[in-house]
């Protein structure tokens, strides 16, 4: 872990409610080895409003340039600041943070679902899977066509299914309903998303048998383990989600009991 | 280069920068960031007899340049600490103080027996003033009876220094303050965090699930500054003040006002490199204004 | 449309928002910003028997997210406001509260026995928890006792709505309301700026001339929400609630917390339009969510 | 009064602690009357340290394009915040604030000396003088060349003296040692600088029983008489700063007692 100043390289308004930032280290500092997952926690300046940091995934990384991507929704007045931000700025954050997917040691068939913003810590993980020759299939849900986020990423790395609620990209309905859960088997289910969503997607994983590790997005202060106020409640107790977490497998909570 | 060391009942700090009980962990979730050798000491986690599982989620809340918490004293035990943690953190080069929490005054009796034994925990720190339990916790300093008996019992299993952290959520904090320093507290700390509380108008319930929570960060420092200055006004014994400080700036103010050594808390978690930077501004601070010792600046407001 | 009017004693209220005491001067000031007619009442400046001078300058520091003020109820005097502001303001389109402060019981009762016969007075309330006078003020609302008291014989004199204003700088705060309550308070209202401090670090002295003063602003509000919330199970009068208010979202947080009506202090400063904007906000959030009227918010928490 | 949103048309570094900024009223919305000595009350948007508005002496009026000048020396986070505002931004200012110097009726020697910043009022005071005839003499002190700001705005309104510290400008000393007030009998003397300046200023006055008025620059909370935060003792007792001020008449005040 460490504290360190990035500079905005570019700042993109993906639709009216995200953006993709790219950040760099300042002085070209080489990265530490980050694992998809894994968040930073970001320094919000400038607000009378916002007096701690706020947990961002990891949504790529570009090594060799030194880049960092953060996938960002504005809901409130600190994602807002940030998203406000403009190339050449300086942003303070502290990485990289949590736990992190696991990635496979053999052939399978991985499925990994994304839900709106949800599927920021997504991308980077199809990437680490691809490089490691395995063959991710990505369920991207949204409200609508405009929700689906970073499509033709996804697609560098494994097949894309989508689905709408309103039906105007991919299949219309939820993730939990689309097609491909019927016609193939899979052995492994990465999830991030809005948490009714990641309830379904548990709660199916579970009913098949199927392997399922989830990235949660609980409250946080410090992001470190220092503060013990983003816990969730696990088969061994209270854990930290920001340490232990955020990523966990299903069968670690008690979300289904 | 002016003398930064204090001293704290038996106690001799390398300087008066120390970290507040629940936001420092057990010192490593900072030794990334920071030189803990760097610091005068640690408070480390609030330590109770029994393990506890905490309070509910969800356990903060963010308010205007604050925070409120409802941990509720999660911790795996004093047993647990003895075995498990104090091997660990018990040859870092500073002092690891220990934060003590209790149902009941045996409780904290028998945490303290616990303590006492271990060679490298010189001090602890008796937590009377937790706002995030149901039982004893606060209830213990708020009131003179029950803090003086608090102390009194613990005073006699616990030879080490002893420092009574205060609750600030009373109409007289000297009045605490004295009753612990005649049953014998080495120092007092103050202030704990302020009972507060949240909603949230749209869902219209509580942010906290346990409602009410501590209002820690820089919003109490106003508060927390006055209730140092009127307890140096009360008692001899040396004061560790907190409540809000960020800078060096915030720290000098604590330390004009009475505090002989101060406890970063809240802000680590902003910025966990907060505390080294703070003993870097004390340290320059003094340079300029060619102080000799960071003694010599404890209570000396100049009245104009 | 819902409902906006509320009741307080014997006060029906076009809307439940006020402005505070000391922070709105007699309503004049911000008659050009505002039309005073859109309020449900001003609080006007604490008055006391004697004409006084307040407190020497400086009386203001800024501090995170709040100020802290010592002006010492700078007024001219119960008479004078009788014979020179109440013509002004009697027919403002609004109630126009009276704001009561004395050094002992006898100044209370002689002052509101002087406001008791103006006609368009419908109310006062009596500030019993200003920290920024030497005798009186805040020692009143710090204990039961004095607080009943000062209750008590005024009630005897004053037959309209009396509304006793509580200080934070306690214990139980739930005590001092029941207290009050029990000797025929109509209303309280809560609350009064907590006692706190700052210094210049860099003259090392105090920022206020009077060293500790008075803490307002959103700093203060989840402290000041919790103590409504307590107020409002151990009380059964109406409850006006205060303390950082700045929005309509904290405007409903104190409403859910129990507060039938709330004031607008320090933020006026900042925006002397945010009470009028606070009636809007309110509106249309009760619009949003379908609730008839404002009433049925009041103490309305969703415990999940 | 009003409370108005203005626009950044521009803001020029006058030098390392200084900022122009001339800003001008959202929708072209005319201005109302103002007057040498008034002030606005800034809002400090966008930090985490500042609560209340920051007095800012009227600099200089352009009524025909609705144009306010502020000069604004940077000593804090409040101004600094302000002086980094730029041009096409968005600022919401109070105006016009109290109390304004006196113009005088008939003819007269006048001298308006300023110290540092203190110079701000004294631009607008001298373009009404000049604009009613009058020929104000200008004194301006500072430290060195640098402090002395905007020389040739107040050399379109009369002669212009100035002190420096250093020497590097004008006569080495203070205002009160500079030779004109040897050889020129004024009749009125406006001011406004720091304290100390403004007392030297004073007492000189009054010793040699010339008019003068001094512009204060007590802590405001509200800036408009609500608060009773600003007093200053007068020989009345205490007034508020911002409503009876910021101008007095020495005589008024209990500085020389
Ligand atoms: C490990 C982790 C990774 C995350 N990754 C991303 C990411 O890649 N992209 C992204 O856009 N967001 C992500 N989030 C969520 C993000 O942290 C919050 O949206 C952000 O903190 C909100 O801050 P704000 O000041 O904008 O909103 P606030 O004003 O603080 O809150 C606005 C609303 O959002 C809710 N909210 C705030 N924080 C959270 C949270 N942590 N979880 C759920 N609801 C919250 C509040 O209750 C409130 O209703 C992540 C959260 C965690 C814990
Ligand atoms: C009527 C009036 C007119 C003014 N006109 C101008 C002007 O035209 N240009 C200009 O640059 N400044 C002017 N000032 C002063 C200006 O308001 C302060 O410099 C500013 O508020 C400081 O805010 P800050 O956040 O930058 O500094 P802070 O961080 O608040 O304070 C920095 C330092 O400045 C001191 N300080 C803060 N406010 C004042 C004050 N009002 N008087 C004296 N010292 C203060 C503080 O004590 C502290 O030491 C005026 C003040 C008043 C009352
Ligand atoms: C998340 C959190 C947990 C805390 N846990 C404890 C604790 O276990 N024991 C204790 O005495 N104080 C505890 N405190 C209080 C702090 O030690 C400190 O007294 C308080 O936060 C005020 O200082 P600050 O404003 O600098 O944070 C906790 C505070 C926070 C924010
Ligand atoms: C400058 C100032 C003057 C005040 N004067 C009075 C007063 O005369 N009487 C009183 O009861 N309260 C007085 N108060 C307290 C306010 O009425 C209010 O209780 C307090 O400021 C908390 O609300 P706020 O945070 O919204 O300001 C004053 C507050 C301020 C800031
Ligand atoms: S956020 Fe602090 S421990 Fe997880
Ligand atoms: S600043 Fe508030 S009355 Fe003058």
């Amino acid at each position: 872990m460490k504290v360190r100043d990035f500079k905005i390289r570019s700042n993109t308004k993906l639709n009216d409610r995200n953006h993709l930032l790219k950040i760099t280290s300042v002085d070209n500092e080489p990265l530490p080895e980050m694992y998809p997952g894994q968040f930073v926690q970001i320094l919000v300046a400038n607000s009378p409003q916002v007096f701690l940091r706020r947990p961002i995934s990891i949504n790529f990384v570009v090594k060799e340039d030194n880049e960092i991507w953060l996938l960002i929704q504005r809901v409130g007045e600190g994602s807002n600041k940030i998203c406000a931000l403009s190339a050449g700025e300086t942003v303070n954050i502290i990485f990289p943070l949590g736990s992190s997917f696991s990635l496979p040691d053999e052939k399978g068939n991985f499925l990994l679902i994304g839900g709106g913003v949800g599927t920021a810590p997504l991308l980077f993980l199809g990437k680490m899977m691809r490089e490691k020759e395995f063959e991710p299939d990505f369920l991207l849900g949204g409200r609508s066509e405009n929700d689906i986020l970073q499509r033709p990423d996804f697609e560098l790395f494994g097949t894309v299914y989508s689905t709408t609620e309103d039906g105007s990209l991919g299949e219309k309905g939820f993730v939990t309903q689309h097609s491909i859960l019927q016609k193939k088997k899979y052995d492994f289910i990465y999830t991030c998303g809005p948490k009714p969503m990641m309830v379904a997607v548990a709660r199916y994983a579970k009913e098949n048998g199927i392997t399922c590790e989830v990235s949660l997005e609980n409250l946080m202060a410090c992001g470190f383990g220092a503060c013990l106020c983003c816990i969730e409640k696990t088969v061994r107790g209270n854990v930290c989600a920001c340490t232990e977490g955020p990523v966990f497998n299903i069968n670690e909570l008690t979300w289904l009991d | 280069m002016a003398r930064l060391d204090v001293r704290i009942g038996n106690l001799q700090l390398k300087n008066p920068v120390m970290t507040a009980s629940g936001t420092f962990g057990y010192g490593t979730e900072y030794s990334d960031f920071i030189d803990l050798g760097r610091l005068g000491g640690v408070f480390v986690k609030g330590t109770t007899l029994e393990p506890r599982q905490g309070n509910d989620y969800p356990r903060m809340a963010e308010t205007p340049s604050g925070m409120l918490n409802s941990v509720g004293l999660q911790n795996k035990g004093v047993d647990y600490f003895v075995e498990h943690l104090y091997p660990i953190i018990k040859d870092y080069d500073t002092h690891m103080i220990v934060n003590v929490s209790g149902s009941t005054v045996e409780d904290y009796v028998a945490c303290a027996e616990k303590l006492a034994d271990l060679e490298k925990m010189p001090a602890i720190e008796l937590n009377i003033s937790c706002p995030n339990v149901k039982e004893g916790g606060m209830a213990f300093g708020t009131s003179c009876k029950s803090a003086a008996q608090v102390t009194r019992e613990v005073r006699k299993v616990f030879p080490k220094t002893m420092i009574v952290k205060l609750s600030p959520n009373v109409t007289d904090i000297t009045e605490i303050a004295r009753a612990v320093e005649a049953e014998g507290a080495d120092a007092v700390s103050l202030v704990n965090t302020f009972l507060g509380m949240a909603l949230d108008v749209e869902s219209r319930s509580p942010k906290l699930s346990t409602i009410t929570g501590g209002l820690s960060g820089p919003c109490i420092k106003p508060i927390a500054v006055r209730m140092v200055w009127q307890v140096y006004q009360a008692v001899r014994v040396p004061i560790i003040g907190m409540g809000g400080i960020c800078t060096w700036q915030d720290a000098i103010e604590f330390i004009l006002a009475g505090s002989t050594a101060i406890q970063v808390g809240t802000f680590n978690f902003v910025d966990p490199e907060a505390s080294v930077k703070i003993v870097e501004g004390i340290d320059a601070y003094l340079d300029r204004h060619k102080i000799a010792s960071v003694e010599d600046l404890v209570g000396q407001i100049n009245y104009v």
